[in-house]
């Protein structure tokens, strides 16, 4: 009826290129180093300091100096590189990274994304979020179509405050793909089993054709 | 002239006042100069200004010295793991004034580097641009942000040798290299101090000009979020 | 995907453009791109706009593309020891854009940062600031520069590993990395390319994702000024 | 009758403090380095890139590596540390270094430095000298007190372009030592054998007392 987590990471992997530097938000985007196309040589960024993010460590192997952005503890690979969080930032809003995968609380039509605040609620912060979708080449959403209340994430307008105006490019859902452009968002792909209506009604943006 | 100070108590000796900036180093839990941050929670300097891209959490970091009251002002990206920061801030009791983690890190390096201000595409259409001047650039809305410049910069690194130079370790590095350079004085804590002569030049991170005040330490060096995988079969 | 190509010559083929602009590292004849600049002259791509600090002397370096008038224009910060720049220059030949060195060098850093514009009080209330915004911070003035954002950037370090990761030697760093981060494209010439995983990661000067291809080959390496002290007396 | 270049060079050191970083220019203010106090730790900033600046190396020893701001061959030191040009002016231009010494073709009795271009006759750029001047704690200049034709270059106004405004702090030349004050320049110590009326005589500027 839709695609679970896994494949929404798998759909979200065939967006990588290979000699790509990448950085991977936490949650379903973090999957997405799981289905790195073979042979293609893909680099993680954590933008704490750090190019070719490896795997979790082994237990017993957690070192306090590896982590990652989301503060778990990672290992590091043979072609890695550490630096200082502002020149792992000029990096970012360099445009040096090619792609950012990252969750949303809602995505407008315009490509406008809100993901970091739910005023009087959630006052978490940004992180490097805003830096991300402002900086990286292409910034891709993956996410729930709705949310628990079965209402649209994918919206006219973004009801939340806004991580960035018109910084998506695609948004990857539950039902399916969806990319930006003049007027709206185009279908471009469905999920399985999920027809054009059911995602049409499960969208309050304007769709496009 | 030693750089090189007993303890964490004697190495602030005379640089604290109520009322003061101070930029502190790490990113989470990783990397946080926590013998300085104990250190300031013994000196009980109040109405503390701090930009640091966390606070801590409730008991270690800079959670300490929100549980004693003595800050009244955080500069943050991201504060999602401390329920008593959360607590004094929906109370009004705490001021939080949210950067772009890539906007402070920048404006921490603008201060040492002796740029009043910088404009960044960061934040654009969103809250953080409220009230900043706009300026288009080549077709492109961009924002002007300023330096951060503190009293008082306090960081951590792995190993400095006795002339300051400083060496860090992994993910450690993160915001401890741009806080170190926007503070008028900086006091440094490490792991180990090692002889003048020890350190490539070519490997330095941050030259002992940035340095100020050293000391050496235990570190308790927590982690924040352990993951692990499981091990593969062979 | 190798990063590895052949020769300068191979290596730059397709990025060439007449009217293009090319960001340079080096300090006087130290730590430049010599093979990359030998193999620009042989493209013979012309008008080029060129962001060094120098322009190397005239039979070496950048002074080639002098001689062979390919430039048209060099944004530095000193062009002392090349009589060729001079006599193009003042014979109207070769347009010049003065930098202060420390500008130069944050132009070129903010370009590849992406920050189109900063703040300096470098060059306020000289022929340096004409034309340019002025803006007042905390009761000093300073002036607007802008970034650079070159087509091309060509550096030279000491040793990359075939992922492009980068280390320089001794003071031959100096503007390789800022340059090497303004480019759209960045080709650096080494001395030896190590295999993955024979660089320490906390020892890199300059990650490989700045570096889209790289060559190795031998290096004249000339000294400018060659100075020495007497043996003194044991 | 007055000081020589030597002398100049030992009178500018008496500025050092212990623990200093400090950039000295070419000419007269390299000397200075051969006059640090003994006991002193005084570290020699390269702007081009380094801390910790040695002596010339012994013949056989240049590394093309490794040269100073007057492209010099010169030899680091154990505490000397490599760093690029944008991370070298970030320190300059950033109030790190304790003290620049430098020559100058003018100085003006406001504190305003000529040291970089004579227009139609010497245009060799002003490399890093107007970052200094802009930058460093404090701003000593070391000149002859007047050109080869006899005339001041200690002057009301600069005639030359400028490297800097109201940015000099002490003058030491040839005659004496002089400090930039609001009103003009304060004589502070006259060269041996110098009067100060030939002091005086000497100087275009205002001198205030």
């Amino acid at each position: 009826m839709s695609w679970d987590r896994n494949q929404m990471a798998a759909i979200a992997a065939r967006e990588l290129r290979d000699g790509w530097y990448v950085n991977l938000g936490i949650g379903i985007p973090t999957l997405v180093s799981n289905h790195i196309p073979p042979g293609f040589s893909v680099t993680l960024q954590s933008e704490n300091g750090m190019l070719g993010m490896g795997p979790f460590p082994l237990a017993g192997e957690e070192d306090a100096d590896l982590i990652n952005a989301g503060k778990q503890t990672i290992t590091e690979l043979p072609n890695s590189a550490y630096f200082d969080s502002a020149t792992s930032f000029a990096m970012i809003r360099g445009g040096k990274i090619n792609m950012a995968i990252l969750g949303a609380m809602e995505v407008s039509e315009e490509g406008d994304l809100a993901n970091w605040m739910i005023p009087g609620k959630l006052v978490k912060g940004m992180g490097g979020a805003m830096d991300l979708v402002a900086g990286v080449g292409r910034v891709v959403v993956v996410m729930d179509h709705t949310n628990k209340a079965g209402e649209s994430k994918v919206l006219r307008r973004c009801t939340l405050p806004l991580t960035g105006k018109a910084v998506v490019d695609r948004v990857i859902t539950n039902l399916g793909m969806l990319d930006v452009v003049p007027g709206g968002l185009k279908i471009v792909e469905l999920a399985e089993g999920v027809s054009n209506e059911q995602l049409r009604s499960a969208t309050e943006a304007t769709i496009v054709n | 002239m030693s750089k090189v100070y007993s303890s964490a108590t004697t190495a602030l000796d005379g640089l604290l006042f109520d009322g003061m900036m101070i930029a502190a180093g790490g990113f989470g839990l990783c990397g946080i100069p926590e013998l300085l941050i104990d250190a300031l929670r013994k000196c009980g300097v109040k109405n503390l200004t701090v930009a640091s891209n966390n606070a801590g959490v409730d008991d270690f970091g800079l959670g300490l010295l929100l549980q004693s009251r003595q800050i009244k002002k955080m500069i943050s990206s991201y504060v999602g793991e401390n329920s008593e920061f959360m607590r004094q801030y929906l109370s009004g009791e705490l001021e939080l004034e949210f950067n772009p983690q890539g906007t402070l890190a920048e404006r921490m390096r603008a201060g040492g580097a002796g740029i009043p201000g910088f404009f960044t595409a960061t934040g654009v259409g969103t809250i953080v641009a409220e009230g900043k001047e706009h300026k288009d650039f080549d077709g492109r809305t961009y924002i002007l942000e300023r330096a951060i410049n503190a009293d008082l910069s306090i960081v951590k690194a792995w190993k400095a040798d006795e002339s300051g130079n400083l060496i860090f370790r992994k993910t450690a590095r993160n915001f401890n290299v741009p806080a170190a350079t926007c503070g008028k004085i900086c006091v440094a804590e490490v792991e180990e101090i090692v002889p003048i002569g020890a350190m490539p030049p070519d490997g330095i991170h941050l030259p002992g000009i940035y340095v100020h005040r050293l000391i050496t330490g235990t570190h308790q060096k927590r982690i924040e979020q352990r993951t692990v995988r499981a091990k593969e079969a062979a």
